[in-house]
């Protein structure tokens, strides 16, 4: 297998974790920013799950046929880090909403641009 | 009581009088019978312990270990005996000479100056029975923080400049300087208790590596004040006149030089550092700090700037007496810290009862004022001979012992400095003598009279002293001979 | 029930915050609060005198044994960073009460106090914990708390402070994560331990590498590690002065916990500072961080954000003694996570005093003039807290300012040593501004009135104070168990 | 939408369903796909659903604030208190096995309530979120 193919779930991987990143970094926008943030922990998900997976494995449930089973861990775990997520996306819109009521805009250099 | 207790006692009275001091502060009048007391009964508890000392016993009290395998720890020996003598003996009259002084000049914070004075003083009991280099460290920064309040104690932007000089050089220099050499004499000898014939002694060091851990000693110390780390003395200047008097011509700078002597001493051995190369260069940064200090001296107009100097002069004799690493100078340079302690508190004293009687700062204002204060100059003509070491006031006895010294040891260049600081010393002083008493007064002067009695009195004591001190002298002297080795 | 310890010594909070919300009061929150944090020190305290006696306190949740199950495992390092959290909780818990009271509008502090707990659940999970994935977890519980914590500040700034530090802490947080994912891809497992002892039979080395570099970026960012600290001054300035105080003592030391035990404990150490640069990078940014903070401290006009930069300041030489590598310097480091954490709580706890009795929205080093006089008490506790900072003798910074210039000499490194002096005589300077306020700038306006702070909060406050001294002064445990965990961390040994 | 007839006539037809679906995704969990993660967020998906189409006041009559947070708080609770009753039982925390004699039955009571605690839990918190942004008005927000 060539290097692309082979490791197709990992290049996805790294180009969600780049572009949430660099959108983390070069937009000024709150909610953007937030978005970025979202794409970076999507490629956890990604990072975790796709190596769990075996190709003709099962959910693993001892049952008489099936002699390979997929790894349960990695979801369980990805399970809590979405969990932590929208915990973190929530909170993040909220913050946003309220930074909003008190600045009234969501561009970051105009919030910091404002005296207390 | 046993050593332990009286230790003990001498660390804590003060501070308990410190804290009773605070409580007090409502009450001006027991405020002072408080200080006064205090001072009492710490003398009393150093001066039991001399008879133990002078028969060789060594009382010790060990606290808490403070990292492991360094105690917190306290041992008296003849040298911490003798510095802790003259500083308790000495603060009994400054405090009644304060009172006159705080009252008369109306200063402000007054309880906070008792307190923090006799929070002073335990720091300086700390550091004068210290058992290691970590309990002096911890107390010669206590030393520092302590007094800080006092040099800043009229709080305008003079105050706050001076104190900062203060707090950045003496700081600086001992977390910049001291502290690093102490961590590596703990790295290199494994222990941090003052031994005789000192720690190092089986370091094994060569002469570079020792004479560089000198120079962070020396310069570290900065409450030694040699050039160029002097600085903070003349800008402790800003604080009243019996704080300058007390304490920066007797508590805080002799725990400099006594630590600066603990250390060639107790730490490095004077056998150490004579049998390599390491110390040569000390004389000379002793000579000169001597000599220019001496110089700006001279040219100072300010009074108590030119006492300030006078002191940063006279330490350095301490340092270079010490530094010549014979016994017989070791022994001068001891007794050098009790004589110029007596004469130099009472010029301080002078001073500010001069400032107190008529509000004059300046050497030029002082022409004919010892035509209206006789007492206050003649004390301050007994102190300015005793510095410049004309028998029979003290200074003479100490420099005797030192250009013996310097003979013995050949050194014709110490000697030389000696004998040229001497002239300088005279020359400073002097001219106030002589304007003072035989020029004329300007026309059209005050009549103010002497300072308050309390203030006169204290002056009488202090010069009293430095009169008697030679005729007494087998206290320290017999203390200093046994300092450097030397039979009692 | 003493073997099950390790349990409620997470559970108690974390159950307790459900409560509150529950009963929605005020009162019964502060109490609760209060008592959980105390129960929580005494577990602590037991959890480490057990440690002391008879080694390793391992506990399997749900009786799954390790390396399956998820494993709570006390050892001489986490106990002694579980005593500092609880220590710095049950002080910052009764004085929240007038605190809070006074800043943060009555109907929230329900949710302020059930978000303390959780944070508190979290930072402890984090320390006793021995999964790998279950320290993300309470990593991100208590650092979702904080966020919250945070925003309760008072000005419309602490809604930013809050958002760039969830913005910094949650990308900090997925790097570890991807950094954990890594590993495991590795070795197949979760638990500390188990990560260790596989990895030494790893071959290919670049996955480990790479998970290297995520977790040391990713938990650098939580510790605010020098370049990575730009969210730490305003989330302390911003934060309510309660939700300061017990951040600036705890969540920044519980992340170098995570740090110590990932390069000690999992990485090869040997490895890690022989054939990586990670000493040099280390020791340069962990100096680079002494000087710069301390400069920007020594310019702040904002007392805060002063002792906010000092704080990075301060980290630096946490971080500085992982650098340097030997048993002295970790020890230094490792006593240096308590004694900053008491210090710094102790001078935000105070500034809550001033400020309670300001009524001002911020503290400028302008605004202390005649505090000497006004909370005589208050200002005395700040200078013994600063003198602390600096590390004079008899106070606890002086303590592992000790260890780390030793271990900079057992290096040879005579540099590093001249920038840790040099640095605490920066610090010198910028507490010296706040003492040359309170003590000799003339008050503004009227004659001071003496207001000293209530009582409960002034005796909280003076209690850090103590401990600040006591630990300069009476080291047995702090240097005695900082020992122990440097020893275990360099022995290999979990 | 509240004019909208068919919406109104859909939504209360679906309303019902959509919660017995919840609960059939919660108490299946244990034998297939579901559990208290979907469940609560089905069934707060009807509440918001109803919310939406009859306005955020008939959505809080239906599930009103406090009851938001204390299932919210409730959930947590019981999961917490599932942990404790096994240290209670003589196990672990979290143990499972000694909730019943026999330790198969003790891991399906402890999933049982464990995964009811993580329902409520998970609805109180949709629910709880939901409010938080559907309760600000556009002119608090422009102001």
């Amino acid at each position: 297998m060539s290097a692309i193919t082979g490791h197709f779930s990992y290049w996805v991987t790294v180009f969600l974790m780049v572009a949430g990143l660099y959108i983390i970094i070069s937009r000024t926008n709150l909610l953007k920013k937030l978005i970025g943030l979202a794409i970076l922990q999507t490629s956890v998900y990604l990072l975790y799950i796709a190596p769990g997976k075996l190709i003709g494995g099962t959910a693993p449930i001892i049952a008489d046929g099936f002699s390979s089973y997929s790894n349960p861990l990695p979801h369980v775990l990805i399970l809590t880090a979405i969990v932590v997520g929208v915990a973190t996306l929530a909170l993040g819109l909220a913050l946003v909403v309220r930074i909003r009521e008190a600045y009234g805009t969501i561009e970051e250099d105009e919030i910091l641009g404002q005296e207390d | 009581m046993s050593g332990e207790h009286l230790i003990a006692a001498a660390l804590l009275v003060p501070a308990a009088g410190a804290v009773l001091i605070a409580g007090a502060g409502r009450w001006p009048n027991v405020r002072e019978a408080v200080t006064i007391a205090t001072s009492a009964v710490l003398f009393a508890a150093v001066l039991a312990l001399l008879p133990g000392v002078l028969d060789g016993a060594r009382p010790q009290l060990v606290l808490l270990e403070m990292l492991p395998g360094i105690a917190i720890g306290f041992r008296i020996e003849p040298l911490g005996m003798l510095f802790a003598l003259v500083a308790s003996g000495l603060w009994i009259v400054n405090s009644v000479y304060s009172i006159g002084y705080m009252r008369s000049n109306k200063e402000s914070r007054q309880t906070r100056f008792y307190a923090c004075f006799a929070l002073a003083l335990s720091a300086t009991m700390g550091v004068a029975m210290a058992s290691n280099l970590l309990t002096l460290f911890l107390f010669y920064e206590m030393l520092t923080l302590s007094t800080w309040p006092l040099v800043t104690h009229h709080g305008d932007d003079k105050a706050r400049a001076g104190g900062r000089v203060y707090l950045g050089v003496l700081l600086g220099t001992s977390m910049g300087l001291l502290l690093p050499a102490i961590i590596v004499t703990w790295a290199l000898a494994g222990t941090l208790e003052f031994a005789p014939g000192g720690m190092l002694r089986d370091a094994g060091l060569s002469g570079a590596a020792l004479a560089g851990l000198l120079a962070l000693y020396v310069f570290g110390i900065g409450k030694a004040a040699l050039m160029p780390v002097h600085c903070w003395l003349p800008a402790a200047m800003v604080a009243p006149t019996p704080v300058s008097a007390l304490l920066h011509a007797v508590a805080v700078v002799k725990a400099g030089v006594f630590a600066v002597v603990k250390v060639i001493v107790y730490v490095f051995g004077v056998d150490t550092l004579a049998g390599a190369p390491a110390a040569d260069w000390l004389p000379f940064v002793a000579g000169f700090t001597i000599l220019a200090a001496s110089l700006v001296a001279l040219r100072a107009d300010n009074l108590k700037r030119r006492l300030a100097y006078s002191t940063v002069s006279q330490l350095s004799y301490v340092v270079l007496a010490t530094a010549l690493l014979a016994p017989l100078s070791v022994a001068a340079a001891v007794l050098h810290i009790a004589t110029h302690a007596v004469g130099k508190i009472t010029l301080f004293f002078a001073a500010g009862a001069i400032y107190t009687a008529s509000h004059k700062t300046e050497v030029s204002q002082l022409a004919g004022i010892g035509r209206q204060m006789p007492w206050t100059m003649g004390a301050f003509a007994v102190g300015a001979l005793s510095l410049i070491g004309i028998p029979p006031a003290a200074g003479f006895l100490s420099k005797w012992f030192m250009f013996q010294g310097a003979a013995a040891q050949g050194s014709w260049a110490v000697f030389a400095v000696l004998a040229l600081s001497t002239i300088l010393n005279a020359a400073y002083f002097l001219p106030i003598l002589h304007a003072a008493f035989l020029r004329q007064p300007p026309a059209g002067e005050a009549v103010h009279g002497e300072a308050p009695w309390t203030m006169v009195a204290a002056m009488m004591v202090t010069a009293g002293a430095t009169l008697a001190l030679p005729f007494v002298a087998s206290v320290p002297l017999g203390l200093a001979r046994s300092v450097a080795g030397l039979s009692p | 029930m003493l073997e099950h310890l390790p349990a409620l010594q997470v559970v108690l909070p974390l159950v307790a915050a459900p409560l509150i919300v529950l009963a929605r009061h005020r009162g019964f929150a502060w109490l609760a609060t209060t008592a959980v944090s105390y129960l929580c020190l005494v577990i602590a305290i037991l959890l480490a005198s057990r440690v002391m006696e008879g080694g390793a306190v391992s506990y399997a949740i749900g009786n799954w044994p390790p390396p399956w199950g998820i494993e709570y495992r006390v050892d001489a390092l986490s106990s002694f960073v579980l005593v500092l959290v609880a220590l710095t909780a049950s002080f910052v818990a009764p004085y929240a009460h007038r605190s809070i009271a006074a800043e943060v509008p009555a109907e929230r502090h329900y949710i302020l106090y059930a978000m303390y707990c959780l944070c508190l659940a979290g930072l402890l999970g984090i320390t006793i914990t021995g999964d790998a994935f279950n320290v993300f977890v309470f990593l991100e519980i208590s650092s979702l708390a904080m966020y919250v914590l945070i925003a309760l500040g008072k000005r419309r700034k602490a809604l930013v402070a809050a958002y760039q530090y969830m913005l910094m802490g949650t990308v900090g947080a997925t790097f570890y994560v991807i950094g954990v994912g890594l590993l495991y891809l590795m070795t197949g497992t979760l638990n500390l331990a188990d990560m260790a002892e596989r990895l030494r039979a790893v071959e290919d080395v670049r996955p480990v590498l790479a998970a290297l570099a995520f977790i040391t970026v990713g938990i650098g960012l939580k510790l605010a590690l020098f370049p990575l600290h730009q969210w730490l001054p305003n989330a302390y300035a911003y934060a309510p002065s309660m939700v300061t105080a017990f951040l600036a003592a705890t969540a920044t030391k519980v992340s170098v916990y995570v740090l110590l035990r990932f390069y000690f404990g999992v990485f090869d150490p040997s490895a890690l500072f022989e054939r990586l640069p990670m000493r040099e990078v280390f020791i340069a940014l962990s100096v680079a961080a002494m000087l710069s903070a301390s400069l920007v401290a020594f310019y702040e006009q904002d007392v805060k954000r002063l002792f906010a930069w000092s704080s990075v300041a301060q980290i630096g030489y946490i971080t500085l003694g992982i650098g340097l590598d030997n048993q002295a310097s970790l020890t230094g480091s490792i006593t240096h996570l308590l004694n900053h954490g008491v210090t710094k709580g102790a001078i935000f706890v105070l500034l809550g005093a001033v400020a309670l009795r300001s009524g001002a929205i911020s503290v400028s080093v302008a605004s202390l003039s005649g505090l000497g006089r006004r909370m005589p008490l208050t200002a005395f506790g700040l200078v013994i807290a600063g003198l602390s900072l600096v590390g004079i003798p008899g106070t606890a910074g002086f303590i592992s300012k000790w260890y780390l210039i030793v271990g900079a000499l057992e290096r040879g490194m005579w540099w590093v040593v001249a920038v840790i002096v040099g640095a605490s005589i920066i610090a010198v300077g910028y507490v010296w501004r706040v003492v040359e306020a309170a003590y000799l700038h003339p008050a503004q306006g009227a004659t001071p009135v003496r207001h000293e702070a209530p009582a409960g909060m002034l005796a909280a406050a003076l209690g850090m104070v103590i401990l600040c001294v006591y630990f300069g002064i009476e080291t047995s445990f702090s240097v005695g168990a900082a020992r122990d965990a440097a020893l275990l961390l360099l022995g290999g040994a979990r | 939408m509240k004019d909208d007839i068919i919406l109104r006539v859909v939504a209360k037809l679906l309303m019902p369903f959509m919660l017995v679906f919840a609960l059939y995704v919660q108490f299946h969990g244990d034998y297939g796909p579901g559990g208290g993660f979907q469940a609560g967020v089905i069934a707060a998906a009807a509440i918001i659903f109803y919310a939406i189409i009859f306005g955020l006041a008939a959505g809080q009559v239906l599930a009103p604030d406090w009851l938001v947070e204390t299932m919210l708080a409730a959930g947590v609770l019981l999961y917490a208190g599932v942990g404790l009753a096994g240290i209670a039982l003589g196990g672990n925390y979290l143990d499972y096995f000694v909730l019943d004699a026999d330790s198969v039955t003790g891991q399906h009571r402890g999933i049982f309530w464990v995964e009811a605690g993580v329902g409520c839990t998970v609805a109180g918190v949709m629910l709880k979120l939901f409010y938080m942004f559907a309760g600000r008005s556009r002119d608090a927000e422009d102001a």
